[in-house]
Parts: C-alpha cells; structure tokens; sequence
C-alpha cells in the first residue's frame, strides 16, 4: 500500500526491501526516514496527534502531485501516530524513478508538503516538561521552491 | 449541525475533541465569532488567528470559507508532521 | 563501516536499519539506492568493474568531503563489483543529520561525485550484445551545482 | 619502473590490465606517447584522448601531470559508478 497512516511501528529496513523489489524499472531508490531525536537524553517521549480521514486524504493528495509532477515508477509514504520514544522511525517516504534527479527532487517535495500540508502534530515530554512543537517558518518558506521551478528530468 | 473539531493545543485549550454546533454562520469566520462567545477557555484558543489552520470537510482552506453545505470543520495549530 | 566496496550483495534494508540504529541525535536519514535496470527486459546481465585501493581512497574521500560541507551525523557507502542481474542492489548510500535539508543534500552530493570520480565502471549484457556504459554529460553538469552554492542549514 | 594500468574498454583494447614499463617520460602525457609505439592495438587505445581519464598513484590529476617518483599510472574511460 503507497499510503499508510498507524500507531504500530513499522521495520523502515524491511519496507524499503519490499518497495524497492516491486519496482523493477526503476534503476534509482530515495527514502527518507524521521527518527525522534533524543535531544541530548531531555526528551522522554513524542506523541503524535493526527485528524483521522483528513490525513489520508492530504497524504493522497501530495503522493499523488508527486507522482503527476515528477517522471516516478512509484512513492509511498508511511506515517505513525500516538506515543513514541527516542530512535523511534516516526515517519518515511519512499520514491523509485528511472534517474536518480527524479527520485532525489520527489522525496523532497513530499517530505516538504507533508511537514505544513498533512495534518499532524507532535508533542514532545521530556525532563522540561511538555510541549508543542513549534511549526517553522524555514518548513513553509521550502514550499515556495516547489512553485515556479520546472521538474528536473535529467539525472 | 456543523461538527466541530479541534486538534492539539486547540483541543487541550478548548478541554474537548468535538462538538456539534447549531449555527447559522455563513462563513468560518463568522463561525469563529460564535464560537468564542461559548466560553473563555473558547475566547482564548481562538485569541491569536494567525496561530490557528481550518479544515472544511477536510480540506485545509481559508477562514473566509463558506459553510454553505458543509458537515465539519476543523481548527488546529500549523501542522508539524514529518 | 561507512566505505564497503565488495562483490557480494548486501541487504539495503537491513544496512539502513543499521544505520538508522547508530545515529541516536539524529532526525532524518536519506538513503539512496542504485538497482540494476531490466531495460525493458533487454538486459540480462550487468558486470561493474572498479580499480581496488583507489576506488576505496575515492569513496573515502568523497565520503570526508560530505562530511565536512554538511551537518551530519554519520554517512555511508557501499558499492559493489562484478555480476549482476536486472533488480540487483548495485551499491547504496545513506546520510544522518538533525534536519533533513542537510541529509538530502549530502546523499545528492554523494551520488554526484560517486557517478563522475569514483573508478567504477559498468558494462551491460543483453539481447544486442555487449556495451560499456558511456557517461553521461549531465552527471559532469551535476558536480557543478555544489560549486559555489553554501551548504544548507535549515530543514 | 612504473606500473601501468588499463580499466574497462582501455583494457580490453590493449589486451592486458597492466604492464611494467621502463620509462624517462617526465609526463603522463609522454608516457602515453611511448605507450602508443609499443603496439597498434595501444595506439587504437589512446586514439581519442578526450575519451581517456588518468590516475597517478591512485588520484585522479591530468594529462600534464608529473611522473617523477610516481609508482602507479591507471588510463581507463570516464567513470560510470552509482
């Protein structure tokens, strides 16, 4: 399945096998995998929070402008939510293309629009007590990128 | 009747996941107006708009959105998945 | 080990795992991984060759060259030689960092020195006989990119 | 004496992966002079030089460079990794 969204966790190692045995075209593999930082040992625990229905959706929708935009075999994306500890996998994303400029520009799009457009939200725990984790404004300005630039096709 | 959701610190804020509201607001905006006459804890999750996103039916959109037909509507700070 | 040049396979999967496992301060590792094409089921056979002590000078080098432009955590490299068949793992790259913009842009920077200065070559097998393959200008256009742009810092 | 190698096509033109050479060259540029006397089949092989990438003791450098001291001269295409 090219879109998941669970609490269990998943084996990262395991998933990039299966997606990268099932796209033989593709001579290029990129994925990008999140881990819970330890923070230097201060954080104890993340949780996610999501919008059930409405993240399915938004993950659809920005795999599927992936797919339109870029020239890929396939892209997945996998998202977890509720808690996780330090050098847990919270998330990945997976692209195959042909070449690699393609693999490489898609993984980044979707990590960019999944990071401001799917609704998620963390909260991190840790010996400072409990808190939101702020949204970037470097996150929404790497979305512009994105706007005016043509998909690469060499590579 | 509108569903109403609320996510993350709009949700703690607020001290409630959902609620099913009778309005007759044309738009989110006007909706938000409603809503933070409801209660102080209301008034103060939505005190600072430029901190709070709106989903209608599930799709992010802007507080000058029409309500027109629509089921749910969703107020959460910006996302920070990935 | 961060430099493996071998003529065995490797498990992509279970090296990424690895990796991921190692690099605890990190919050995004990019991997990318380069499969032997199947050409439309025209090519049958893959044979890369490589020049040993050199090619493991080069990849190290590459390797400190990443490491020393980006904020990274760890980086690796493993390339193979020898036989291969359409869907083989040909060699694998990863990058850990805190921000993901960083750990992008060092697996792209790796891929790019790794295609135009590390002594591999390959040549390919199939139904029309036997060809080296030829280079490509545009992966000598990619070394120039990194240049004079500076190293990202967000993300 | 140095140690002279050929990788990929190079190698298969010249119909060995290395050679020791007793050489003066004071260039790799005048080695591969020498070599291109040394048989028709070297002469086919560093016809086109623009197709032709050197190494000296296992860096990569230019045709112009030095052969004093150096043990190991590589000639081989353009790389083709990844």
């Amino acid at each position: 399945m090219t879109i998941r969204v669970q609490s269990e966790a998943f084996d990262m190692g395991a998933e990039t096998n299966a997606f990268s045995a099932a796209v033989a075209p593709a001579g290029a593999v990129v994925t990008f995998s999140g881990l819970v930082r330890d923070e230097g040992g201060t954080l104890t625990k993340m949780v996610v929070e999501h919008y059930p229905g409405m993240t399915e959706r938004a993950l659809a929708t920005i795999r599927a402008d992936a797919m339109a935009r870029w020239s890929l075999v396939d892209a997945m994306i996998i998202h977890r939510y509720g808690p996780m500890v330090p050098g847990d996998q919270i998330m990945m994303v997976a692209t195959a293309a042909r070449h690699r400029a393609d693999a490489f520009a898609a993984a980044e799009f979707l990590m960019d629009y999944l990071k401001s457009r799917a609704p998620f939200w963390k909260k991190e725990f840790g010996a400072h007590g409990e808190r939101w984790v702020a949204s970037k404004d470097e996150d929404e300005a790497s979305l512009g990128r994105w706007a005016l630039t043509n998909p690469p096709s060499s590579g | 009747m509108i569903n109403v959701l609320y996510f993350a610190w709009l949700r703690e804020r607020i001290g409630s996941s959902s609620e099913q509201i009778e309005t007759q607001a044309n738009t989110v905006a006007d909706l938000v107006e409603e809503l933070k006459t409801r209660s102080p804890a209301h008034a103060l999750a939505f005190s600072d708009m430029a901190s709070v996103r709106v989903a209608v039916d599930q799709d992010l959109t802007e507080m000058t959105a029409s309500l027109q037909g629509v089921r749910e509507v969703a107020f959460f700070p910006p996302m920070t998945g990935g």
